[in-house]
């Protein structure tokens, strides 16, 4: 009974609660939701590189980026573009450069795979950046959100406000949902031998070289999905989409909210981009809001400095330090 | 004979596992301990207590007279206590030489019986390899190096966790050797090893843990006398 | 090209990459061979730069020396920050996953520049360079090189002989490196290595910091002045190697080369060069040019 | 009540420009008493980083969260990308104190959407065509490897090439880099009669430093777009001394408007220097007045208000200017020279000069 | 009839200048335990290496089952039946025991399309996991976190992940090394058992339980084989004995 109400109605009723938040809340309180769900989703697909194959990528934006810029430039100028095709051929495209930078930049470990994937998405940054394809340093526009239609029949609407909303979120579950059940499946377990010891799994006999490569390719699929979400819900694409400091952000998050779990993720997105809002806000710190690097960054040191295992770690820590007050490893 | 380590009723912690139970253990100057026990009763648990990488729950160590229960590791090996850890800990990054002269330093009281040379002569093998990184090395010259580097720092005391893991039985030979003579040259040594007998033989006095707790504790010679503890203790 | 421009163009690239070593060396030391992933290498410099702009009139207000007296006081009070850094921040970090470190580092980025904006302020300000060394040489027809920029290649050339000798050839290199690969393990050999990484990372805020005075006279201060070299610093560690001192000074004059002659050469991709040489060489030599060990 | 919104630059490279922007723009207000129109004014403040992945998000927090009626903003060309379309979606009124993006006045234009500087072109277009007018034949253009660089250039070589010059080279690096070496080194090579730049802020100041070390200030002109040598005087020092670039707006001009503004902004702000930048936010806002003034106050009038502004003729500091249709103003463009501090006025280098507004459906 | 599962021809491996195993061959059959011994350094983790595909050799072919795997890379080489374990202990640290042991077996049917499936649901893997478990004797640790055991028990695990994949050919990299007289007894009885259906190559130091055990031995000093024969002629040979035993004590 317990396990089930964990696993099964809290989500569920999380889910339902997300879905009718925008009834309540004002139009932008709706958008800054959709930007966290957009950026959960991003997260997310991080994670499954980060905390669960311990590959780290310092390029993962690269990916959120191509995507972005895929959908905006496949949709016609003045009318909606079908998200039917469009939607599988950008991630398909983001996924193509993850095959081919993957595959390359596999073959180095730690912090020589982090310098490799920033190369590489450097590369696709100053693509954008440097010429004209799409629009250069000043981005370019997708003027009307794209749909789904089959012939002339819409199924979904992105244009409406609560339409995007729901597919955002519905978007975000999926994703959710399809990576818990990949990480306990069999391909899962690999990937966390992977993350744990590469050098035993290849010795148990797993190809541990097709498992990176397949998992960097659906976290950069996904990433491409949050890329598409995040043209559609702005309507503009720049080139510093896929520039070093987004994939360091996001990195951030999942450092932030904990790694190895989906919900660190999520935690980690919520908590940063929140952060961000507090301390900007003019409501809150008045003429202070001007310096809100300071407080953001103090935050980030005290969060880091007192939560050893991010934020999700944080019950179990309070947990154990209930438990014993004192005999631990000497901290030397 | 004075008093080197004295320990008196250490309780140790793992997180929330209680591993040892009011642990005492006294090592006079000069003195060889030995410490039996099958595996996971918690000797290098009790070792890394002693040198200060585990703070115990409570109980105290006395190194020298002075109190070390909460001293960092660096500072009990500024006693003369040298340590050869289990799994060796050689540092990957710099190479055989590195290795040694990282470690030297001239005893407590101002000891230089071993310096490059000697500790090479002992381990020829090592002299060949010089040049080569620590990761480089062979399982057995690992071990030797390890050896070699507690030595460098001309200790009072060498505490030998499984020090002959990996080694052949030539260098094994050679290795209780210079036990032997270490030991003889007055240097105290506490040793851990999954050859009982060479325990035995090589020390003065043994103690022997069980699930955390001093459960026998005798002169060398009497217990290789009494083949039912051993049994019972270690299951041969 | 005709060959006096190409010699030029060559000086140019060797004093480029000599620049960048100075600032990456600090870096190749905190994080190549200490193992921290320090974001905040950056700020350093700019601290150090923006000292140089600050202190410079004090200094000769009150101390009346020149322009060598502000860059040791630029010295001193960095490393005595970076000791302090390192006792109230890092210390905490060594045995925790090496991805907190990095974002520890990133909260002192922000807490930096803001700090940064409030004490001076948010303009470009330029820095004298010292008047004996405001001298030019001239090139060609119609160039000159500065002679400033001359003194900054000697150096970097001697930053980088002092650090090579520090840590190949003195006892407490091998207690760097010893340390950064297993903490207690050379704590078990008596060494206390807290104390001594706090003064290794004072050493490495204080290269950062030198550079970035030094550099102060040419490349004048500006915010965001840090942002734009971090990552350029850790290619330089990368690609060279991480751990190596002489791997970082190959990189440095190889990222000088190919940024150089790629300005000129390949005008349209120079954005993109230096990554396509860190990925390719990568691709081959998976540990950088000279890894350790 | 009008709600303003500035959606500006507060920290990183161009906070010294988006504070000079607001105070501008404060300025004006508070010498109407602190009322536009009988409106009481109150401020909404956003910092954009300058950066345009953040733009939407925070045009957004000014827009949908404080629900404001104007947006003032910003600097950085990219943001303002992002800004002109966050605006135009919820329909305000956008006044765009700085940023110089071609496009936002060409083919993206809006009838929300307005400009109180200038476009990209603008000032390249003018000094191309002085540098055409002092007889230079050949030149060479240099600027960063981004969309304003390569618009100024375009300008300049426009201008230039009609007057019977060509532009042999246009060098470029990529953005932020300040190494500007290897460049400086070609163009001695080439060796060009001019050289026309556009860098600003600290890429201003070092390319300058950078010219003049190489000796090439005594043997090949320099000139450039007025961000070269605005704001970046004092840290330019002996190096910048006579150059020449084009801006609509330069220090000491024989306006009493001008004289009064620049008295009563060092007075106010002691510390920052009357620049351009302020000017350009304290016409924003008498941009702003004019609108308003035409529905008497009631910003809800939208398209009212924005005909005005369209029709108005600003007495700016800068000598009086109008708005083309496209939104961007259309200005004398002043040839100046570094003398001291000062960009001090040489002539008008084109009278009423207005952007070609390329593209823009509402000319 | 012995049949050789698996046989190195004239292999030869260098690191830089030093010759770590120098034309060394050996045949691994069926039923028997082939124990490799010599000084340290001398090559033997190298040969294990080689064989078991973590590196290549510069010389030399490698035969397994009359197929030439000599190019074959190392996870191929497991799953047709070629375990190893490692001298210094590899494990998954943050895994549990069992979970060590099942991600092991698991190798042999990966079926990594299967995504529906949770991998703790796998019968077959976990069956092989419980048995290698209490083969070893460490079943009763089966939930405790593998990096947390003790020294000894990692080692055992270490063995324990190595039968889990069911190998036909086991290379045994010192698997008595930090085991307790009692451990020991038991792991000596479990190779006893195993290669009646296995083929064995063991490497280690301890020369009590290799002369108990071992069917053949093969004698490596300095990469070259010096030795090669049955227990009670290596006893005797003398140049073994100086090489490596020392004299009988
Ligand atoms: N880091 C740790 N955290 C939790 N428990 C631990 C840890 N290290 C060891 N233990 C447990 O403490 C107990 C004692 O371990 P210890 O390593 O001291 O044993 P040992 O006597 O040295 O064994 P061996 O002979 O195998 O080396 C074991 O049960 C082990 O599982
Ligand atoms: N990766 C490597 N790079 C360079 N040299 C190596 C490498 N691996 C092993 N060696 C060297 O090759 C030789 C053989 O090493 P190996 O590990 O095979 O010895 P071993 O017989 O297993 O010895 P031990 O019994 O001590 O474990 C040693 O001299 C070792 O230093
Ligand atoms: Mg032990
Ligand atoms: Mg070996």
């Amino acid at each position: 009974m317990h396990s089930s109400i964990r696993n099964f109605i809290l989500p569920l009723l999380l889910f339902v609660v997300t879905a009718l938040l925008p009834l309540v809340t004002s139009e932008y309180y709706t958008a800054l939701i959709v930007k966290i769900m957009i950026y959960s989703l991003f997260a997310l697909s991080l994670q499954l590189l980060v905390g669960c194959t311990g590959l780290i990528s310092l390029g993962h934006a690269a990916f959120f980026g191509i995507s972005a810029y895929a959908v905006t430039l496949l949709s016609p100028q003045y009318e909606s573009g079908n998200l039917l095709w469009m939607l599988p051929v950008s991630i398909g495209i983001a996924m193509v450069y993850a095959l081919i930078t993957g595959a390359l930049s596999l073959r180095t470990k730690g912090v020589y795979f982090i310098m490799v994937t920033l190369a590489f998405a450097q590369m696709a940054y100053y693509v954008f950046h440097d010429t004209k394809i799409g629009g250069g340093s000043d981005g370019i526009y997708l003027y009307v959100r794209p749909e789904f239609r089959i012939g002339d029949w819409v199924i979904l609407n992105l244009d409406n406000a609560y339409v995007f909303y729901m597919f955002v979120l519905v978007c975000l579950t999926l994703t959710w949902v399809f990576l818990a059940m990949l990480m306990r499946s069999r391909f899962g377990a690999a990937l966390t031998g992977i993350l744990v010891n590469e050098q035993r799994m290849r010795a148990a006999g797993f190809s541990t070289f097709g498992y990176k490569l397949t998992a960097y390719i659906i976290a950069s699929g996904l990433g491409g999905l949050a890329g598409i979400l995040y043209a559609a819900k702005d309507g503009y694409v720049n080139p510093e989409l896929m520039n070093w400091e987004q994939s360091g952000l996001v990195l951030l998050m999942v450092i932030l909210g904990g790694m190895g779990r989906l919900s660190g993720a999520v935690i980690g997105t919520i908590t940063l981009i929140l952060l961000q809002e507090i301390f900007q806000s003019q409501a809150l710190f008045g003429e202070f809001a001007v310096h809100w690097h300071l407080t953001f960054g103090l935050a980030i040191i005290i969060l880091v400095a007192l939560m050893p295992k991010g934020l999700i770690g944080l019950p179990e820590q309070l947990r154990a330090r209930r438990r014993s007050s004192a005999g631990s490893p000497a901290a030397h | 004979m004075t008093v080197l380590i004295n320990a008196q009723g250490l309780n140790t912690f793992y997180g929330a596992s209680h591993v040892l139970f009011n642990v005492n253990l006294k090592i006079q100057a000069g003195e060889s301990v030995g410490l039996l026990g099958r595996n996971g009763m918690g000797k290098t648990t009790l070792i890394r207590t002693l040198m200060g990488h585990l703070r115990p729950t409570s109980g105290n160590i006395v190194i020298r007279d002075k109190d070390h229960t909460r001293s960092a590791p660096y500072q009990v090996a500024r006693e003369g206590v040298a340590y050869v850890p289990e799994g060796r800990g050689i540092f990957p990054n710099l190479n055989v030489r590195e290795n040694l002269l990282v470690a030297a330093r001239s005893g407590v009281n101002g000891r230089n019986d071993w310096n490059y040379d000697r500790v090479l002569e002992t381990f020829p093998r090592l002299t060949e390899r010089l040049g080569h990184g620590g990761q480089q090395l062979s399982g057995g010259e690992q071990q030797m190096l390890a050896i070699g580097r507690a030595l460098m720092t001309n200790p009072d005391i060498l505490i030998l966790d499984e020090a002959t893991e990996g080694l052949a039985p030539l260098i094994v030979a050679e290795i209780w050797r210079i036990i032997d003579t270490i030991r003889k040259s007055g240097v105290s040594t506490l040793i851990v090893d999954r050859n009982f007998r060479k325990v035995l033989a090589n020390t003065d006095r043994c103690v022997v843990l069980e699930k955390g707790v001093v459960v026998e504790e005798k002169d060398s010679a009497t217990l290789s006398k009494q083949p039912e503890l051993l049994t019972r203790y270690l299951g041969v | 090209m005709d060959p006096v421009i190409f010699l030029i163009q060559c000086l140019n690239a060797v004093q480029y990459g000599l620049l960048l070593f100075l600032v990456a060396s600090g870096l190749t030391l905190i994080f190549g061979i200490m193992g921290i992933i320090n974001l905040a290498h950056g700020s350093f410099y700019m601290i150090g730069a923006y000292m140089a702009f600050a202190l410079g009139p004090l200094v000769e207000q009150y101390v009346g020396g020149g322009f060598v007296t502000t860059l040791l006081a630029c010295v001193i009070l960095s490393a005595i920050l970076g000791y302090f850094l390192e006792w109230a921040f890092y210390s905490y970090l060594y045995h925790r996953d090496h991805l907190q470190q990095v974002l520890m580092t990133y909260g002192l980025i922000l807490v930096f520049e803001e700090l940064r904006s409030i004490i001076i302020d948010n303009d470009v300000h330029g820095v004298d360079t010292p008047s004996w060394l405001s001298g030019a040489i001239s090139l060609g027809d119609i160039m000159t090189y500065p002679t400033y920029r001359l003194f900054i290649s000697v150096v970097c050339l001697v930053v980088a002989g002092l650090l090579y000798w520090l840590l190949t050839h003195t006892r407490l290199g091998m207690m760097i490196r010893a340390g950064a690969s297993n903490r207690d393990m050379i704590n078990s050999l008596g060494i206390d290595i807290n104390r001594l990484f706090r003064i290794v990372f004072a050493l490495g805020v204080a290269l950062a910091a030198f550079a970035g005075a030094i550099a102060a006279p040419v490349s004048s201060v500006y915010p965001g002045m840090g942002h734009s070299i971090l990552i350029i610093c850790f290619v330089v560690v990368v690609i060279g190697g991480i751990g190596s001192i002489k791997g970082a000074f190959v990189a440095a004059m190889l990222i000088g080369f190919v940024d150089t002659f790629g300005q000129v050469l390949f005008p349209q991709a120079a954005g993109v060069l230096v990554y396509v040489m860190m990925a390719a060489i990568l691709l081959f030599k998976p540990e950088g040019l000279f890894k350790q060990g | 009540e009008v709600k303003v919104g500035f959606m500006l630059p507060y920290s990183g490279t161009y906070a010294q420009l988006g504070e000079a922007i607001e105070n501008g723009f404060k300025m004006y207000v508070e010498e109407q008493g602190g009322k536009l129109a009988g409106q009481e004014v109150t401020y909404f403040r956003v910092d954009d980083e300058s950066n345009p992945s953040k733009g939407p998000d925070n045009a957004n927090r000014l827009i949908k969260r404080d629900n404001v009626d104007i947006l003032i903003g910003t600097v950085h060309s990219g943001v303002a990308m992002a800004l002109a379309k966050a605006a135009t979606e919820s329909d305000v009124t956008l006044i765009i104190p700085n940023a110089g993006a071609v496009a936002i006045t060409g083919p993206l234009c809006s009838k929300n959407v307005f400009r109180s500087s200038f476009s990209n072109w603008q000032p390249g277009y003018a000094m191309g065509v002085v540098a055409a007018e002092d007889g230079h034949k050949k030149a060479v253009t240099i600027s960063w490897n981004y969309a304003a660089g390569k618009e100024s250039t375009d300008g300049f070589k426009e201008a230039f090439e009609k007057g019977g010059g060509e532009v042999v080279e246009h060098l470029t690096l990529p953005f932020p880099q300040v190494e500007f070496q290897p460049l400086l080194t070609e163009i001695a090579s080439i060796k060009p009669d001019v050289v026309y730049t556009f860098f600003a802020g600290g890429g201003a100041v070092k390319f300058v430093q950078d010219y003049a070390a190489a000796g090439l200030k005594d043997q090949i002109p320099l000139v450039g777009a007025g961000f070269l040598t605005d704001g970046t005087l004092k840290a330019q020092g002996e190096s910048a001394q006579g150059l020449r670039t084009a801006l609509h707006y330069a220090d000491g001009l024989d306006n009493e408007l001008d004289k009064k503004f620049r008295e009563n902004y060092s007075e106010k702000y002691p510390d920052l220097p009357p620049d351009v930048y302020a000017v350009q936010g304290y016409d924003a806002a008498q941009m702003l007045a004019a609108g308003m003034e035409a529905v008497d106050g009631d910003v809800s009038k939208k398209d009212q208000m924005r005909d005005a502004i369209r029709n108005a003729t600003i007495k700016s500091p800068r000598g009086d200017f109008t708005i083309s249709k496209s939104g961007n103003p259309v200005q004398d463009f002043y040839l100046r020279e570094v003398k001291g501090m000062d960009n001090v006025p040489v002539k008008i280098a084109v009278e009423d000069l207005a952007d070609p507004s390329r593209g823009c459906k509402l000319m | 009839m012995t049949q050789t599962l698996l046989s190195a021809k004239n292999v030869t491996r260098r690191f830089g200048g030093l010759v770590a195993i120098d034309n060394v061959s050996v045949d691994l059959d069926r039923g028997q335990v082939h124990a490799v011994i010599g000084t340290n350094g001398a090559g033997k983790s190298t040969l294990i290496n080689v064989l078991s595909g973590e590196i290549p050799p510069n010389e030399g072919s490698i035969i397994m089952n009359g197929t030439d795997i000599t190019r074959w890379p190392q996870p191929n080489r497991a799953r047709a039946g070629l375990g190893r374990s490692y001298q210094r202990t590899t494990i998954f640290p943050t895994l549990t025991v069992h979970e060590n042991c099942r991600l092991s077996a698991q190798a042999k049917h990966q079926k990594f399309w299967s995504w529906a499936t949770p991998a703790k649901n796998c019968r077959i893997s976990n069956e092989a996991a419980d048995r290698a478990l209490e083969l070893t004797g460490l079943a009763e640790y089966a939930d405790h976190t593998a990096g947390l055991l003790s020294h000894g028990g990692k080692r055992q695990l270490e063995i324990a992940m190595c039968l889990a994949t069911h190998p036909t050919v086991l290379l045994l990299d010192e698997p008595l090394a930090g085991m307790g007289a009692e451990e020991t007894d038991r792991m000596l009885d479990l190779l006893d058992s195993l290669k009646k259906e296995h083929a064995i190559l063991l490497v280690e130091h301890d020369m009590d339980a290799v002369f108990r055990i071992s069917d053949l031995i093969t004698v490596m000093v300095n990469g070259t084989v010096i030795a090669h024969g049955d227990p009670e002629a290596i006893r005797t040979n003398h140049e073994v004995q100086t090489a490596y035993l020392g004299e009988d004590e």
